[in-house]
């Protein structure tokens, strides 16, 4: 295979080395001017650090080093990502990397593997995923998006929506229901097809900080080989839900709200309020509600790190992370005064931006799954409550 | 000017106001998207027009041209005007007018002259009239780019009309989430006209008609999300049936019912004669709920949309932009929530 | 009829001049030791209160005056329980007089009537309510007490529980099930039994405040005549729905919220902690919160003073009022310390006794239905929320 | 001392600890509700067993002839008396304990004589000793009337030890509403021996463990009211199949999962070696969780057992009572908030 693979397996290394190596290199190595950026990058904003990562055989953390990656154990996976958002890095377009890779490298057939894992890893393919729809939301499982089988292509027509960055990507991995006559959830399969195929469309959604993170995606008589189905037919449901541990973790890491608390206490110094004490006393308990949360996010990570299975209870750190994120970027919105409303970060210095904060913080209870839909899981599947 | 309307007059006079509110600002949230992160961010024809109706002279005695209504018309003028949206700053228009001299009155009640209160400084350069020329930095002045003149505070108290087009003003605008902006003055020795601060409560109007008009906001994106709650369908069935939503659903209405009985019981008591502490302690207190009820509606709203409450195009974001834009105009939540008890007490 | 009537129609009198004769009538004649006493006062303890309003004819102020009552119209019967409640005048055993009267009036025979209401007024018969069952708390049309007749005798069987004050009534009125073949809410009836009839037995509960306010009531083969029955066979649920109004908008109003937040001022002023920051930015709130409590029922008061007609949503001020007495007694426990767990009023003086707060603020959100039946109602009845 | 026991051997001294309090405290809550509101509240036979299991000279260094557990293990025991409501004031005479000269303490371990803390004073009439005598009022001992001796903080700092039966001590008691007491001591003179405060983390381990104890409350709370919603039917179902409710448990669950993971990450950073202001930062946020999460979920648990809860029967509302008393105890949730924000700041 033509793909950068790293020369050693870092599993070898201990904690605090391995975390030394890599915060040395992303120091050493990362664009400065993308640090914490205020939005999530288009890929030809993200393209230098995508490009690093993927000389350096780094692009690829979980997926094992036969396929190119670089076979991390979670706990050093964990690791690593603290480092990146630690210094600050970008995300990538990684739906490619973190999602289908696993699923490729699971359930593809070799032929497939060969083919697509290496130009992800060069960035030569850029993917988007495409499984939510306008009617589904919350109830993923109802999608309609159809895909038929006519000689050996198959023809697929519908909607995908929320489709993160589709309009950088060139190929999507999509849901599609090939069996309407069974259950929902048992009649979806998991196609893949190329973003310049006749029929497909994509339009930008602006959202509510103006940003076109996510797309909706139309097909309309998309034709692609009959090969480019991945695993048995009507069992994509299965197969997109086994992939979604580690993600899930990932919902529910401490950056965003402890990143906003940083944020807090310099534009309260900056504003004069630090002294405040209803202030200090709410900045005190949101210190305590993150200190506590780290700690609960923690207890997940030595789970998945001793191999033991998380089961849905992981949906606390979501919804833990996602409100503590909400409460403390309401703060600053209450603090900021009349300047609450503004477009650009009220004190250049430190990027403070109480109105960005705010409304980042806003989806974080919505995607994902919603956080009522995260207390219905809880409820039903760790609280074992009955209906 | 009329004082001690009778209940039903003002009912009456209310209900009229608030109709034909409507009727002027039917395209209302279609017109503001529209204009949104434009320059100036709103209409002169539009402001024109409602001036024709009355509207920015509502507050102001007869005898000196106006309308003579009281604060219970011009909030339910507000709560319409919050409905819709409507981004012309009347608010501090009207606020400005009540303060002027009767000779610059005429052009700015018939809407040939936009008249913005430039209220906050910079504590860094404070504003300072000195022989009739004007010092300092004025901040967050709403829709500045917009204004023909603004009445500028001065920090030692009194107010100062100086004309935009001045020379040694210079001006910043920065936008915000609402599509507006918030104006910087720089003023470094431009010509302005001292004015003595004659009617201290225009700008305790202008608190309570900020209410009023976020109370139209809460009001118009909890019908939404009401309806939303109705049609959108998950799992087979309108959202609106599970009991979560529903009992959050309630909770809002709960904070809009406080919302409205608290700006009609201020309205009701200062058009009835409350003045001083009395008076502030009534604004304070619609102000400070208008703000908390209209964040956790808008909010909320936001939230029980779900992802297409999150996106640009659906109008449910426009209230949650304008919320964000007003929770702190003329005092936020904090300040209010001391002044009334700081008024009042706990009124027992 | 031999019960006592006024000489006069209060109802003639201005607000003013009403208020201000009951105000001056009960400071001049209320037993000073009977003001605002910490728990409910049984049937021995309040008498002196019930013979005074007996002998003054005030003793049923919303019964028409032909009947023995003060005929008030809501508004003025509004005002004579507000200068009751600032004067802190006991509640009386008043279910005969608020619940059963008015539906004797409305629904009984001539006979019933003038049996019952004299010896109401008189206070030779103490009622009580026999409704919930230990099965039906939220879903009281589920209650399975069943009555069968029996010749000429109806034969009761089963349990009610939080009756209110049994122990101190020689009569209950109930509703029972006399017809189980159709839809729960049609086939019960409304009984009229004297408490020592052979086969009732009452069992006092003690509350978290070691109280005996509630007991249950056991029925054994009671036997009564078939002429307690009152009303039609079957109808007794929407009889005893019919007559709710007036008592609903007293579960709502600011009495208790108020009172607690005066106590909590006293509290903080003793404490020394009155100046405290965080606390009073909580105690400005409160007062807001109160204030605009006050402009609710007011609003509430209104309309039912001016005759219309007033629905579900009635429930809102219950929700308001309990819940944000719950949050003031929380905060009367905060500030309290180590002392908060004291049965007694940690200064006697002013009666400051948090814990007792606290624990009254409990049920509040319990009794008259739940806080979450009230949402339920107001989203399905108000709202018209669908399912 | 044992120092730095890996965390492997601190898990199972830990499991088999709270196994042996399990068992030891099979009748737990039954008991508990059996001695309330009796004289001294709590069992002496009880306590003796409780210092033949160990439990009083669990964290007394080895070479004081103790077991020289860690905080973990404490706090495992802490958890297994709050789920059982133990009246016996084990956690104020373990600290008291922990204080006491050498001479002192084999009585003590052996249960036969009960020496509690009386750590605040009046501010009319702070405790003082002034040649061998005693004076001023100790004030919010709780379970004084079970007390052979008092270990009591003076004003200025160090400590006295007293007789409870000592010439010039006289004792006021208040009841508190988990059936225990607290005690108002008055010392006019009365004999008492100086003790010199060499072990300053005692009243940080009585700190954490009281969390401990209040998680333990919290843990049984929950545990009843899970059972009580899937049982429990009403219109026709349990009431834990409605949404509303469902959500409610959820943030319950959330809320005592914070609280574990704090108690635990007090914990182990504290028997890894933290000390000083690091030590108090992991006691401080422990403790603040611990009343947070005990109060909002007994408040809770009572309310979702509906009209049951508020019968003195239930027994959740044994586990209420018992919040009420603790909250404070050791310090409450404002004074520990504020003191994890002192030492620790936001931990970016």
């Amino acid at each position: 295979m033509n793909t950068p693979v790293t020369d050693k397996d870092m599993n070898t290394l201990d904690n605090a080395a391995f975390r030394t190596e890599i915060r040395t290199w992303i120091e050493a190595n990362y664009p400065p001017e993308l640090r914490n950026p205020p939005l999530r990058l288009h890929l030809k904003e993200n393209w230098p650090w995508y490009k690093l990562l993927s000389d350096k055989g780094w692009l690829a953390p979980g997926w094992p080093r036969e396929y190119g990656g670089m076979g991390l154990s979670p706990e050093k996976h964990v690791i690593l990502t603290e480092e990146f958002e630690r210094h600050g890095a970008a995300r990538l377009n990684d739906h490619g990397i973190s999602l289908l890779g696993p699923l490729l490298i699971k359930y593809a057939t070799e032929a497939q593997k060969a083919h697509f894992l290496p130009r992800i890893l060069a960035g030569q393919d850029i993917w988007c995923q495409g499984y939510s729809e306008p009617g589904s939301g919350s109830d993923l499982a109802s999608l309609r998006t159809s895909a038929e089988l006519d000689g050996d292509e198959w023809v697929i027509n519908g909607q995908k929506t929320w489709t993160t960055l589709a309009n950088d990507a060139n190929w999507i991995f999509l849901l599609v229901r090939t069996d309407k006559t069974v259950k929902k959830q048992r009649g979806i399969s998991f196609i893949l097809v190329p973003m310049d195929a006749p029929g497909v469309t994509v339009r930008p959604i602006l959202n509510l900080e103006m940003h076109d993170e996510f797309c909706e995606v139309f097909l309309d008589n998309v034709r692609v080989p009959a090969e480019n189905l991945v695993g048995e037919i009507n069992q994509g449901w299965t197969m997109a839900k086994a992939l979604l541990g580690f993600e899930r973790l990932f919902l529910g890491s401490p950056r965003q709200a402890g990143y906003a608390l940083s944020r807090l206490v310099m534009l309260a110094e900056k504003l004069g309020v630090a002294d405040d004490p209803v202030l200090s006393d709410q900045i005190a308990q949101y210190a305590l509600d993150l200190a506590d949360h780290k700690l609960l996010f923690a207890s997940f990570l030595r789970e998945i790190a001793q191999g033991n299975p998380v089961g849905s209870e992981i949906s606390l750190l979501k919804i833990s992370q996602s409100e503590l994120f909400q409460r403390i970027s309401s703060t600053m919105m209450d603090i900021a005064g009349e300047a609450a409303g503004l477009v650009d970060p009220i004190f250049a210095q430190g990027a403070l931006n109480p109105a960005g904060q705010f409304l980042q913080a806003r989806p974080t209870t919505i995607y994902g799954g919603t956080a009522e839909i995260q207390r219905n899981i809880i409820a039903k599947q760790v609280l074992e409550l009955p209906g | 000017m009329t004082l001690n309307t009778s209940i039903s007059e003002r009912e009456e006079n209310s209900r009229m106001i608030s109709e034909s509110a409507a009727a002027a600002l039917a395209d209302g949230v279609a017109r503001a998207r529209g204009l949104r992160f434009s320059s100036p961010g709103f209409d002169r024809a539009q402001w024109s027009e409602f001036a024709e109706l009355g509207w920015l002279s509502l507050r102001l005695p007869e005898d000196r041209g106006g309308l003579g209504m009281g604060v219970s018309e011009y909030c339910a003028l507000a709560q319409q005007l919050g409905r819709a949206l409507v981004p012309e700053p009347l608010i501090g228009a009207i606020g400005a007018l009540g303060m002027l001299p009767d000779a610059a009155l005429t052009e700015v009640v018939e809407g040939r002259r936009i008249v913005l209160p430039a209220l906050s400084c910079s504590a860094d350069s404070p504003t300072e009239l000195r022989a009739g020329k004007l010092y300092g930095t004025a901040v967050h002045v709403p829709m500045a780019a917009g204004a023909d003149a603004f009445l500028v505070r001065l920090d030692a108290g009194d107010y100062a009309l100086i004309d935009a087009s001045a020379d040694g003003l210079t001006m910043d605008c920065a936008n915000t989430h609402d599509g507006g902006h918030l104006g910087t003055l720089h003023f470094d020795g431009a010509a302005a006209e001292q004015v003595s601060n004659d009617n201290p409560d225009t700008w305790e109007d202008a608190t309570l008609a900020t209410a009023a008009y976020l109370q139209g906001v809460a009001e118009a994106s909890y019908e939404l999300t009401l309806d939303f709650l109705k049609t959108r369908q998950q799992f087979g069935k309108p959202i609106g049936s599970y009991q979560a939503l529903q009992h959050r659903m309630v909770d809002l209405y709960l904070e809009l019912s406080l919302l409205r009985v608290s700006i009609a019981g201020a309205t009701a008591a200062i058009d009835d004669g409350a003045t001083g502490a009395a008076r502030r302690a009534e604004v304070s207190r619609a102000r400070a709920r208008a703000s908390r009820a209209a964040d956790v509606i808008c909010r909320q709203a936001v939230q029980l949309h779900g992802g297409i409450g999150y996106t640009d195009e659906a109008d449910i974001g426009l209230f949650l932009r304008k919320n964000m834009t007003l929770q702190a105009s003329f005092g936020g939540q904090s300040m209010h929530r001391r002044r009334f008890y700081n008024e009042k007490g706990v009124g027992q």
